[in-house]
């Protein structure tokens, strides 16, 4: 077993993987970049080292500054955690070529997962489905008229180089099929400086299902079940739940056995999640393979009772996997809502800067992974992700009210948070009756906008706090409101005694 | 006491007056009574018939932000001046400015630039995310409070514009 | 199912009860003393009363108030939580006549399993084991010394009335019983106002071991397998695991199947907990039912899954339990360190104070059912409990690195607490080698001792702190420290360049 | 800058001078150096060779609380009078107090009344647990400072006795 392990991450995914190194006895060296001097990942550290600017790329993105700091520190291994490194096959060539264990796949695997033309050709090859349309992007009319008309209207045209939703265009009859695909092109262009642009089948309300999936370096692989992460906003996923509400037993085995596939085909090692989108109908089509430990995987850790950063490794170590296939069971219901600096109100934008209040639930059934403190301040540079709260009970009814019930006991305050926001999804009939799919927070706009009814409390309250300054001081005390009603803003309006100051 | 509140960008005037047993709160034509409240160091606290209520909040030079049952609001001491105490304020049309703190990646305009309602005139990034801010109103560049690279704070004036008439 | 349950409990054990009772959409209704009119239980209750005043008599062992209130707020049913009055066949009577469902077992098979001699008989009846004795009370020293002969020395004088060690005596030899026997009736009868004592075979380096039962209305019974309880200081226990490393698969099933028969025997309903004694050559003894939700409650529910509490309400609502005997499985392992407000440096003396500053931990595998907060007095008038932390993982020393990380982020500040104790505990080669039992705190005290070594370097950082006084002020920085050391306290001393000020 | 601490019964002295680039606190026959040192709102954090570390600290009127890896200290600032600042402090056996506070719920002596060493003089109760005081010493009770049922502080005199000589 590793003796050290260098955690080339920050903020949750640092300490949770260096909970992980000190439960095995393994001693995890921390990396920090000058905005991070007095970060919470640093605390669980046993060593850690400045590693550059603020910048990710001077810092967090720095191959070579970390493999330095590796090779200085004397670190086995390294575990890149999520986002920065932990795709980058270059990252992980150099792992491997300064006689350093990169603790996920291989840096060919990784090179193969991350092409997605290839990696296409080899799940296809495997029989599992990918979304019908192009395989490589082609060039005239014609081709894309004929492929549109194989594979049916509804159908999408897409940037190659794309992400998150810039150069795609719906298209629905084949009408408007040429504008759509010259207006893509002339969007792909300005946003990406290339304006190639492919086709495939619309999938109309799908569900984003991925599956966890362990492979050692033994050859034995076992996928840990799926994760429903629909919820998503700006095409990043906010809450995630297991098991999901759209799979029955044999899809589930189905599904689960095609992972595992994927994985092998891959010849993939380490933990990896194969995303699949599932249309109405319950068929499932590839979508990619996420080659790290991902944000939500503790909702699989819950349910399943396996530790995966653990796992991931004892397999980069070269350990077996210890378990079949069949000894893994999904218990109870898991759900995880991410916690982010931003405003839900003002088009989830970041919101940095210093926490001035913080008080974290804790209780039966609740994980939190956390990477904030109260006095911290928020740096700008970095992904707004602040903590991670996770819910389990025996059943989805039972873990949306515990959900429910953590988030309105966790206060942050001196940073716009989306707090108030995952607790509206919670109560949101389309999701508690589990019946959505990825275009949920649009769906449910009116659902989900903030209530106008406690902002004169807010106000009061304000006004209060404002006038007295002082702390400790009992303003008033009498015993002797006599309301009635049902929900606290309603009693809150009954402080109101005069609804017309002129009356 | 008066005292003139921005929440969610809209304005509220609030005047509160201590009586014998206690202290009412007029919030436009709404009145509050509030008659059973203590001050903790970072709450403050009431009831309400059987139930306690608890309201964390926190402050800063400017703010205060409470909490309320799992909802969260942000209320920024005004002057009153500048939005003006009576319903809600209007942010001026003129003034370009981010709502998010963070680095202003890219100012393509100058002062004498001609824009159009639309036109990007800054880029502000912060935390992987890239906002871009459109000028509201047809005019020309009046004047440019930053340079590309410097770290702009939310709600300051990056750049105005002289509207056409 | 329930709409309003009254919580007739304090701290963490009624937020524990409020919420199963919001997870199960029933009103929790809350009681609080004059000395917790701001304590943490009351912000997770959807209404709250005042009971009474601070001392329990006149506040939460108050029946009769305590009933008022549940008429008044319209309660359908009491939790009693643990402690006070949740083992008081008076107060489940009252509650009984007033039409108010006691949740626990019924007010007659309470009082039997409260009846020391009336449950021995009972158990003996369905052939489960009890340490040999006498089974009532005698008097005369003649049959005394015949039945210290029959089981066998040593044997213990036990006061009847007895409790927390007071009136007990090991007697080794038959020339010591007279003795003993006169000496114990003499502390009886000055501790407990009577003089009656009994005897026992005495059992050397016992363990505490105890199986959760449930057992609805409609005759069903399910075991959830042991905990081991043997950590105890002051004869409570402060720390507890599951499962234990006494036991094997056979030992397990039969001492889970005796369990089951004490509970049916005594006609009992909902959870309960039969506790038994395990001697060194794995014979087991039953000692008694608690009737009651268990402090310990927590380890049993993070490796079966199964939510105690909701059990508790669902059983005294009616409904049938909804899993079979076979379905139940101990998942990983959990370890429960109950954190008190005492001074284990100082002869475990409670220490009620304000809390002046407080980090609670989390994570993967953490569960903290906590009932404080920072700022918060904690009264003087009950139990020092104020919170449970507990660390499940896939194995025993996982666990215990868990718990024992967790403990060391767990920062209680001004007032005393067992949190370093509880630390220290982990680190013992005894626990960590689960070789253990009832007299481990005594046996194992060098170990358990506070180490003198960080001291100083606690003095240098009070005399600091005590000259600055200003927040936020970089005292001092310079990265050029080069020392090597293995523990923390050894690179403290390293600080020290000089050991002899006159060099 | 001189300190007089108490910590588990122990008197400590600290002297602290402040050099141009760390401070020097002697203890005793100990010097450490410090060389880097940061003071949050509530923690002091440095840095060993290549870890940080965290102290989270707390205070009141007389006292500072410090937790260290898992330990947890309490200092109580003293005059350096009472208990004088070499070597470790006696308490005096004439003088009886409880360790905790609580409850005084029994006195079984007054002034005047005879004890002998072992015998009761108080009984202190906190959180279920009853602290019973007994003398160390011969002699007769010179003060009683508290009735039954009033409470009490931890360390304060509740009683005093005139030892025999």
């Amino acid at each position: 077993m590793f003796k050290k392990i260098l955690i080339a991450n920050r903020g949750e995914i640092a300490i949770r993987v260096a909970r992980a190194c000190r439960e095995l006895g393994i001693c995890p060296v921390g990396i920090y970049s000058s905005a991070d001097e007095n970060s919470k990942h640093l605390r669980y550290m046993e060593e850690t080292y400045l590693v550059g600017d603020p910048p990710p790329q001077s810092s967090y993105l720095n191959i070579q500054a970390i493999i330095d700091l590796a090779k200085a520190s004397n670190a086995d291994a390294i575990h890149p955690g999520y986002g920065f490194l932990a795709e980058n096959p270059k990252f992980a060539r150099a792992c491997e070529d300064s006689g350093i264990i990169f603790i996920g796949p291989g840096s060919k695997a990784l090179a193969l997962v991350g092409d997605k033309v290839a990696s296409r050709n080899t799940v296809t090859k495997v029989g599992v489905p990918i979304i019908p349309g192009m395989q490589i992007a082609k060039k005239g009319y014609a081709s894309f008229k004929n492929i549109a008309a194989e594979v049916g209207y509804p159908v999408i045209v897409k940037a190659s180089m794309g992400g998150g939703g810039k150069g795609m265009r719906i298209v629905r009859t084949e009408k408007e099929l040429q504008n759509s695909i010259e207006a893509g092109q002339r969007e792909a262009k300005s946003a990406f400086g290339d304006e190639t642009v492919y086709l495939e089948k619309y999938i109309e309300r799908p569900r984003h299902i991925e599956f966890q999936v362990l492979r050692d370096k033994h050859g034995n692989t076992v996928h840990l079940f799926e994760r429903e992460c629909s919820i998503q906003r700006r095409h990043q996923k906010i809450v995630e739940e297991t098991p999901s509400t759209a799979l029955d037993v044999d899809l589930r085995q189905r599904m689960g056995e095609a992972a595992k596939r994927v994985i092998e085909a891959s010849d993939y090692t380490n933990a990896g999640t194969v995303e699949f989108l599932l249309d109405e109908t319950h068929n499932f089509y590839f979508l990619e393979v996420n080659a790290r430990v991902q944000v939500e995987h503790p909702i699989t850790e819950m349910v399943t009772g396996i530790d995966l950063v653990r796992q991931q490794i004892m397999i980069a170590a070269g350990v077996e996997i210890g378990f079949q296939q069949d000894a893994v069971e999904q218990r109870g219901h898991a759900i995880e809502a991410r916690i982010y600096a931003e405003d839900p109100e003002n088009g989830f934008l970041p919101s940095p800067g210093k926490i001035l209040y913080l008080d974290e639930p804790n209780g039966p059934g609740v994980r939190i992974d956390s990477g904030i403190f109260q006095g911290w301040d928020v740096p700008p540079h970095y992904d707004p992700i602040l903590s991670k709260l996770i819910a389990w009970a025996e059943d989805r009814e039972s873990a949306i009210n515990r959900m429910s019930d953590a988030l309105s006991y966790y206060v942050i305050l001196g940073i716009k948070t989306n707090l108030g926001y995952l607790r509206r999804i919670m109560l949101t009939p389309k999701f508690t009756a589990g019946d959505y799919h990825t275009h949920f927070i649009d769906d449910n706009e009116a659902d989900l906008r903030m209530s106008d009814d406690s902002i004169h409390a807010a106000i009061t309250a304000a006004s209060l706090i404002a006038m007295t300054g002082r702390n400790g001081e009992r303003i008033l005390r009498q015993e002797d409101e006599i309301l009635r009603s049902t929900t606290p803003w309603h009693e809150i309006g009954d402080w109101e005694v005069c609804r017309d100051i002129h009356e | 006491m008066k005292y003139n509140f921005l929440c969610l960008n809209k304005a509220y005037a609030a005047d509160v007056q201590k009586g014998e047993d206690e202290i009412i709160v007029t919030i436009g034509d709404r009145r509050f009574k509030v008659r059973e409240l203590t001050m903790h160091e970072n709450a403050i606290s009431f009831r309400i018939k059987n139930k306690n209520y608890r309201m964390p909040f926190a402050r800063d030079k400017k703010k205060i932000y409470i909490s309320l049952e799992g909802e969260y609001y942000t209320l920024e001491l005004s002057s009153g001046a500048r939005y003006g105490s009576e319903g809600p304020g209007q942010r001026k049309d003129n003034v370009i400015a981010s709502s998010m703190p963070g680095l202003l990646v890219k100012l393509p305009v100058k002062i004498g630039s001609k824009v159009k309602p639309g036109d990007t005139v800054a880029i502000v990034e912060a935390m992987k995310m890239q906002n871009e801010l459109r000028s509201p109103v047809d005019g020309i560049v009046k004047s440019v409070n930053f340079k590309e690279g410097e770290q702009v704070d939310a709600f300051v004036s990056i750049v105005e514009i002289d509207e056409s008439p």
